[in-house]
């Protein structure tokens, strides 16, 4: 069936040029500065005196080919057929007469789709599959994310924060995406050691392989009724699922058991501060489909005590760095328990070691 | 057809608000194509059940690619028989994630045709995410997809999708050509992106400067970040014009300095470009005063991951300024060396940072042969166990060793 | 007797120059005295050699205690027979190293009668090191030492010497009674200090203030450190003051709080005190116009130490904040419990330190029954490795686990 | 011949306060400031108007019976009777009338004992035993440390320095004293594997434990010549001592291969920035005695590049924070090479995780 001779390997993504609006390989290279016309809409200027707007749209980033469709007649009315999405994942607008500003807006409104995402605000989140598509999911992705981003839309659409505020999401210890260096971090954890299903396991499973991949030595092999298998240290186990990812006869997902943590003060750039971990702020947070309201508030909660609090240009963990951590858990309300307390490899190195303390 | 819909008062609630709504993406491809209505259906009841209804994937792909597709079965196929296969393909985004509406619908087309008509746009390390589809239909994607010139990306153990930042394509900081540069690195190594022949995954990102766009430093194997060295260009008029417009220049740009290397007399600004650490503030503050200079290149680090196993790592510095020339040779030179060298001694599962952790970075350098630099380390050794490898004998008072 | 002397040309070069000379010392005590003179020709031997000519200790002491003597023998006995046994005492200093000069001379007395009249004021951990004692005069010199009120310190794993600064005896920052608080816990501890049975050695030292000049953060098992949560008391005409003498309290105070919380308008200065770090800085900057507040108490931190085996500790926050009254009882208690558990699960030549990181700190307070507190990590977690003791099951619903 | 009836035992030292100087012992917690009237003799002043002088002098620490006596003597001269001794081994002689700082200063020069080692200057160096008296010497201490002190003296008298400088000494990896948190260390390193003396191993030493002391796993047991001993894998020694500390039979001192290493950036106090680790800046220099002229020379080197470019207040770990370790190593010449960068457990954490970096 599939025609060997003429088959297409090997070509790589299109080049990108062919993509490019006509302003923007005109002046390839050659920007000399941008201003914010006002949120969701820059103007960069360059040296030959050009100009281009960039209206950012917000997405669902799930999106089916008729909602692309009907974007791609927007960028055909305003854009002569082009249009970008950024590394957030939210879509890009670029034309040169500052006119069709409003029209496009008005059009992005009417389609569902909120103009903002630019400077000292949120922009969209960073999340991965969850129940949509996922086998390790300790939670959903897009449902959270929807839920937190109809919550705090006006900080995407008005940028009216200290800093940027970048939120993550990942439905599990994997992390894909960017929760791991992030301002604001929605985690799907495990609580439960894997069930082991004996039968697959034998089947599916290379034993050596599944007690090689634990990283604490819970994973023993062992002989049940009569075959081989494996057994489990309870007490070894931090739901890790490094184990489930070699083998699926060791799922962990768990209804009675998943959840959500929240992590705090990561980010990415070098601006000012060297870029920063995400640190655990509330360790577990039910799941409550379909709309994680906790969830939702306990973020709300923590941007509006750093909003509050923080000085311009200073993001969460800068924030928190300046305060200390005893002061962020106090005028968050959120409690500190063992849990906070790093017990991994390098653990003693997240040890107060300095009376430089607030009272 | 919207009538059969199955019921789904849970997720019907995400529909409700103002941001937009991933439930209505759905229901809107449902209208033309049975997966979606499926996946409706079994969405629902992980909202119900708080469990997700997918199990690993085994082996799918495309002829002749070990990566690109992930595979996907739901546990109740007979219940959602539209999705009992439900895989996701990889397609390579474009540099820079710019389309022609023209090639994005044709994209589209062939989503409809073969596929569940949902997407992603884009997934977290770049790709097109092409959303459910049969096994049968992986390879009648990819070759419709490749007639327009459309490729699959990375999965597995291999090289990642590479991705970059917008750079000189509309920022006005972009200290190489990030696009060229990934578009480059993307088509040389096409065999090592479709057949995985690592220990584990190699991710590439290109930012364009150090504010790190594509969170390169976070987020990926080899992260080559922007930078300059010489000093930031200065339009004098432009400060004062920001000083005029209420700009409080010493609290918003001299007290936030990392490298405490600006000056603000009220009237003139100073910066001493031998502490500057690059870290783009002042410049980011004052977008119309101040720019990095021109002797540009990049800073390519290496190592980032998620946490498993080791717990989450950042880039670590391996050059500290290098210049981006096509057809970048030095570097990737540089690749195939590490690459030889993990693929020989590096343990499965194991990417590259976690491997230069546990050999060590000094042993890691003289494989590689690169000579170590103080631009490498955030600090020298404060533990004092030094392997030295020779000592002298009393007969020969010459170095030996081992 | 001087003419007797060894030739001893390398060491005497030691002898040049301002700073006081330690062979000038030696030769001091060599005039009246055969040690020394040995001492002198094997270290003259040592020097040309350029390697250490003393043993392994063995187990000497003095009756009844297991510890306070280090045993030493040369090995070069035949050579140097007037040291062939050259053990050092630890003798008790007092606290905050006063003396009267008597008793001072009476040390000398009986170290001249007993043993090489060479001394170290003071060893590092603070006693009275007498440097080179036989085996059979250990006794003596103990029982004669202890005529006049000294005894021995520490030394093996029991608890070492405590010492602490000389706190309010001469200085206006302490913010608890060191010298009392020292001198209070070694009398505690008599048995501890005198009979090794830890996994390990076990130090306290007691600063004043966070100062720290007992370099307690650094080198104690338990570092006790003065410290206020009150306002900095402030005298505005002293600073006044310092500003008309030219002092540029802007980069030299305000710039270098780490706590950002002072303000200086050139006239006035204030401190948002609920942001101060308690650094010291601007006390020590200014002190006829800053002073730690009056409600004082100390900070106890635990784990310090130098670098075998798990590379070296500095103390961490065990108690941010404890008043310092006598009996100090709450504290002692506290010490009971962590020596309880750490000789029950310590291992052979572990640290507290290490055992706290051993076993994971969080782990550690649950056994001794302290509340974790923020202020005990510099950050909270950052890899999402929770051991979970409990969790659900299907059919009960109700918290289950192990 | 004990007495063991009469034997004293477990009655800790005396109480300090029998020593306490009068003026200190009358204004005891009622201190309100102090001014140090020139380098080397501190004014305290108390709430009852009261003040007492300190005059503080350095020593040598390796003090003979007969020295002591002569410093009592001026004790028993200038201060009633008391005198005490600081936490860095230097001598203080205190008093309440200033016209006596001069004829003492005077007296102590005859004696030949330098008056200095307040504030921002350099004090006494912490240090060891080395040759004098311990048997996992690498090199001297007091030797070098008097070479050194002959050096920086004019520090010591003049308190000329940007702050103060904390210079310590050890003589092996044990690092008795104050070397892991010092502005400047000087350590004493052997770089030659334990050498096996079987025949007295298997009588002194517990096999078992030797192979256990090893944090790197090089030793293993093994049988020589039929006898129980243990073997060293040669590759995983890093000259740690250990294995010495627990048996003697396992020495590492060795002329050749034994020397000096010199450690930078450490603090203590709490003062401005937290307490910092010392850091390697030399990684060998070899044993010179009897004046060790190249470690004299690397430390003047050091002191001269941070004296000549540090700001007022800014210990030389504070220094190097400010202006990176790249620049450290460009200004002083030191060379920067592969035993810098850490390899033991948590190296990772040491590696430059951002761009912040100088040109
Ligand atoms: C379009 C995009 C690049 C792309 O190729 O797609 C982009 C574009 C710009 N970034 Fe960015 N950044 C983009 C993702 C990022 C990321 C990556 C991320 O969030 O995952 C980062 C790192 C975030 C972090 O640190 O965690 C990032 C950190 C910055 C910063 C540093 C901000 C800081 O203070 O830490 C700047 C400078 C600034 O905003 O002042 C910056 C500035 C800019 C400028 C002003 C650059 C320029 O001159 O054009 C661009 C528009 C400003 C804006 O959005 O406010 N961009 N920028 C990405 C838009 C994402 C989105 O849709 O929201
Ligand atoms: C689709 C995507 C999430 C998304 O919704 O966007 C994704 C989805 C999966 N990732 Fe990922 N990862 C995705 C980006 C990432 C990123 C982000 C990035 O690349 O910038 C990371 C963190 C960075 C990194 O590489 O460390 C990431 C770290 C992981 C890990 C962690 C292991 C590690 O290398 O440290 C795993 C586990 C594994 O490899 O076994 C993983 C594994 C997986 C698997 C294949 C699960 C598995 O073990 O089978 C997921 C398939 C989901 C599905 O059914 O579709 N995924 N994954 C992202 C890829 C889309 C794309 O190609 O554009
Ligand atoms: C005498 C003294 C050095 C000096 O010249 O001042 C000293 C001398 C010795 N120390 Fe020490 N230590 C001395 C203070 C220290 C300090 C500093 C302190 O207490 O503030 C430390 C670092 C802090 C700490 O406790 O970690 C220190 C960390 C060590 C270690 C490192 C092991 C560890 O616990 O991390 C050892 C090795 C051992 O215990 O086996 C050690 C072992 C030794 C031994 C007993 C060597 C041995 O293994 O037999 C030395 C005997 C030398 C001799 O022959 O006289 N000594 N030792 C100090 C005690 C004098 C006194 O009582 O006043
Ligand atoms: C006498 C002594 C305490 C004792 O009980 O013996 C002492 C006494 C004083 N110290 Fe200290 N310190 C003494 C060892 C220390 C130590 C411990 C050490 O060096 O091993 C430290 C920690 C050093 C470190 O950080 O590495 C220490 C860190 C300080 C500091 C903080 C300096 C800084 O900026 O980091 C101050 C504040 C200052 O000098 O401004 C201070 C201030 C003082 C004051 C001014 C306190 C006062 O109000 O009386 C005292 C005299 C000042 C002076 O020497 O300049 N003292 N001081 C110690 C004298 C040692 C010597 O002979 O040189
Ligand atoms: S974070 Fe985990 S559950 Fe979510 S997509 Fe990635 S691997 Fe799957
Ligand atoms: S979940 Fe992680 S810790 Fe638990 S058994 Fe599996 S691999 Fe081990
Ligand atoms: S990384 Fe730098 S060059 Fe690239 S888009 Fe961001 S600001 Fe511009
Ligand atoms: S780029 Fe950063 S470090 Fe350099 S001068 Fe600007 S603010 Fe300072
Ligand atoms: S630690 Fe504080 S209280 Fe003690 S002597 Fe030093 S400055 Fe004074
Ligand atoms: S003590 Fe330190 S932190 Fe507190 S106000 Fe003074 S300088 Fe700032
Ligand atoms: S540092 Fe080492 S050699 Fe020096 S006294 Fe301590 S144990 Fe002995
Ligand atoms: S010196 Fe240290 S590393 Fe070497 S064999 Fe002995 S214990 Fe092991």
């Amino acid at each position: 069936m599939v025609d060997l001779k003429n088959r297409i390997t090997d070509i790589g993504p299109p080049h990108y040029e062919q993509f490019l609006p006509p302003v923007i390989k005109a002046n390839y290279g050659k920007w000399k500065y941008h201003e914010t016309l006002k949120p969701g809409v820059l103007k960069h200027v360059s040296e030959t005196g050009d100009a281009v707007i960039t209206v950012r749209a917000g997405g669902s980033r799930l999106m089916s080919i008729q909602k692309i469709r009907m974007i791609c007649d927007l960028a055909d009315k305003y854009c002569g057929g082009h249009l970008r999405f950024t590394s957030r994942h939210n879509i890009e607008f670029m034309f040169t007469e500052e006119e069709k500003i409003e029209p496009l807006i008005a059009d992005l409104k009417a389609l569902g789709h909120p103009v903002g995402g630019t400077g000292p605000g949120i922009t969209s989140i960073v999340h991965t599959q969850g129940w949509i598509h996922c086998h390790s999911a300790a939670t959903d992705a897009s449902g959270i994310v929807k839920s937190v981003m109809d919550d705090v839309i006006g900080h995407f659409e008005k940028a009216d924060l200290p800093a940027k505020c970048r939120i993550a999401l990942a439905c599990c210890l994997n992390m894909c995406g960017a929760v791991h260096c992030s301002d604001i971090a929605i985690l799907g954890v495990h609580r439960r050691p894997p069930t082991i299903n004996h039968d697959t396991l034998r089947k599916q499973c290379e034993i050596p392989n599944v007690v090689a991949s634990c990283p604490t030595a819970a994973i023993k092999p062992a002989e049940v009724d009569g075959n081989p298998s494996v057994e489990i240290d309870e007490d070894r186990c931090m739901f890790c699922a490094n184990c489930y990812t070699v083998c699926p006869s060791l799922p962990l997902n768990n209804a009675l058991n998943d959840g959500v943590s929240i992590w705090v003060g990561g980010k990415v750039s070098n601006a000012r501060h060297e870029p920063m971990f995400s640190k655990l702020a509330i360790p577990f947070i039910e799941n409550n489909p379909p709309r994680w309201p906790e969830v939702v508030g306990a973020i709300r909660n923590i941007i509006d005590v750093w909003r509050g609090d923080a000085n311009k240009y200073e993001r969460i963990g800068e924030w928190i760095e300046r305060i200390g951590w005893p002061k962020f858990f106090r005028m968050t309300g959120i409690e500190f328990e063992k849990v906070h307390i790093d017990d991994f490899k390098h653990a003693g190195l997240t040890y107060k070691r300095s009376t430089h303390l607030t009272y | 057809m919207a009538d059969d819909f199955p019921k789904t008062p849970l997720i019907d609630e995400l529909e409700k608000g103002p941001w937009p709504s991933f439930v209505t993406e759905i229901k809107m491809a449902a209208k033309d194509n049975a997966a979606p209505k499926d996946l409706l259906g079994l969405l629902e009841q992980s909202y119900d059940e708080k469990i997700c209804h997918w199990k690993h994937g085994g082996i799918v792909g495309v002829l002749g690619y070990g990566g690109g597709v992930i595979g996907r079965y739901n546990d109740l196929p007979e219940k959602y028989p539209n999705i009992s296969h439900f895989h996701t393909m990889r397609i390579n985004q474009p540099s820079g994630w710019y389309y022609s509406t023209e090639a994005l619908r044709k994209v589209c087309n062939i989503w409809e045709k073969h596929g569940s008509g949902l997407t992603n746009m884009h997934g977290s390390t770049g790709d097109i995410i092409l959303l459910g589809c049969t096994t049968d239909e992986l390879e009648p994607t990819f070759q419709d997809l490749a007639k327009e010139g459309f490729d699959i990306g990375g999965s597995g153990s291999d090289v990642r999708t590479p991705s970059c930042c917008l750079g000189k394509s509309r920022c006005e900081w972009a200290c190489y050509d990030t696009m060229a540069a990934c578009y480059d690195f993307t088509q040389e190594f096409q065999d090592e992106i479709h057949r995985p022949a690592f220990p584990y995954k190699f991710k590439f990102k290109f930012s364009g400067c150090p504010n790190d766009c594509v969170a390169s430093i976070a987020r990926s194997d080899m992260s080559i970040i922007g930078t300059w060295r010489d000093d930031i260009r200065m339009d004098k008029d432009a400060i004062t014009d920001y000083a005029s417009n209420g700009m409080d220049i010493q609290k918003d740009v001299v007290d936030l300095c990392p490298g405490k290397c600006i000056d603000w007399d009220g009237k003139e600004l100073s910066i001493d470009n031998s502490s500057c650490l690059h870290c783009m503030h002042c410049i980011n503050a004052m977008p119309k005063a101040l720019r990095p200079g021109t002797d540009t290149g990049a800073c390519i680090l290496l190592g980032s991951k998620a946490p498993i196993i080791e717990g989450a790592f950042l880039s670590s510095v391996l050059i500290p300024f290098i210049k981006m020339e096509p057809p970048y040779q030095e570097i990737k030179d540089l690749v195939e060396e590490m690459w030889d060298l993990w693929c020989e001694e590096g343990k499965n599962r194991e990417r590259i940072g976690e491997f230069i952790q546990r050999m060590g970075m000094g042993n890691f350098l003289e494989e590689i042969g690169v000579e170590p630099v103080a631009e490498m380390v955030a600090h020298p050794r404060e533990n004092p166990y030094v392997f030295y490898e020779e000592y002298y004998e009393e007969d020969d008072e010459e170095e030996d060793g081992d």
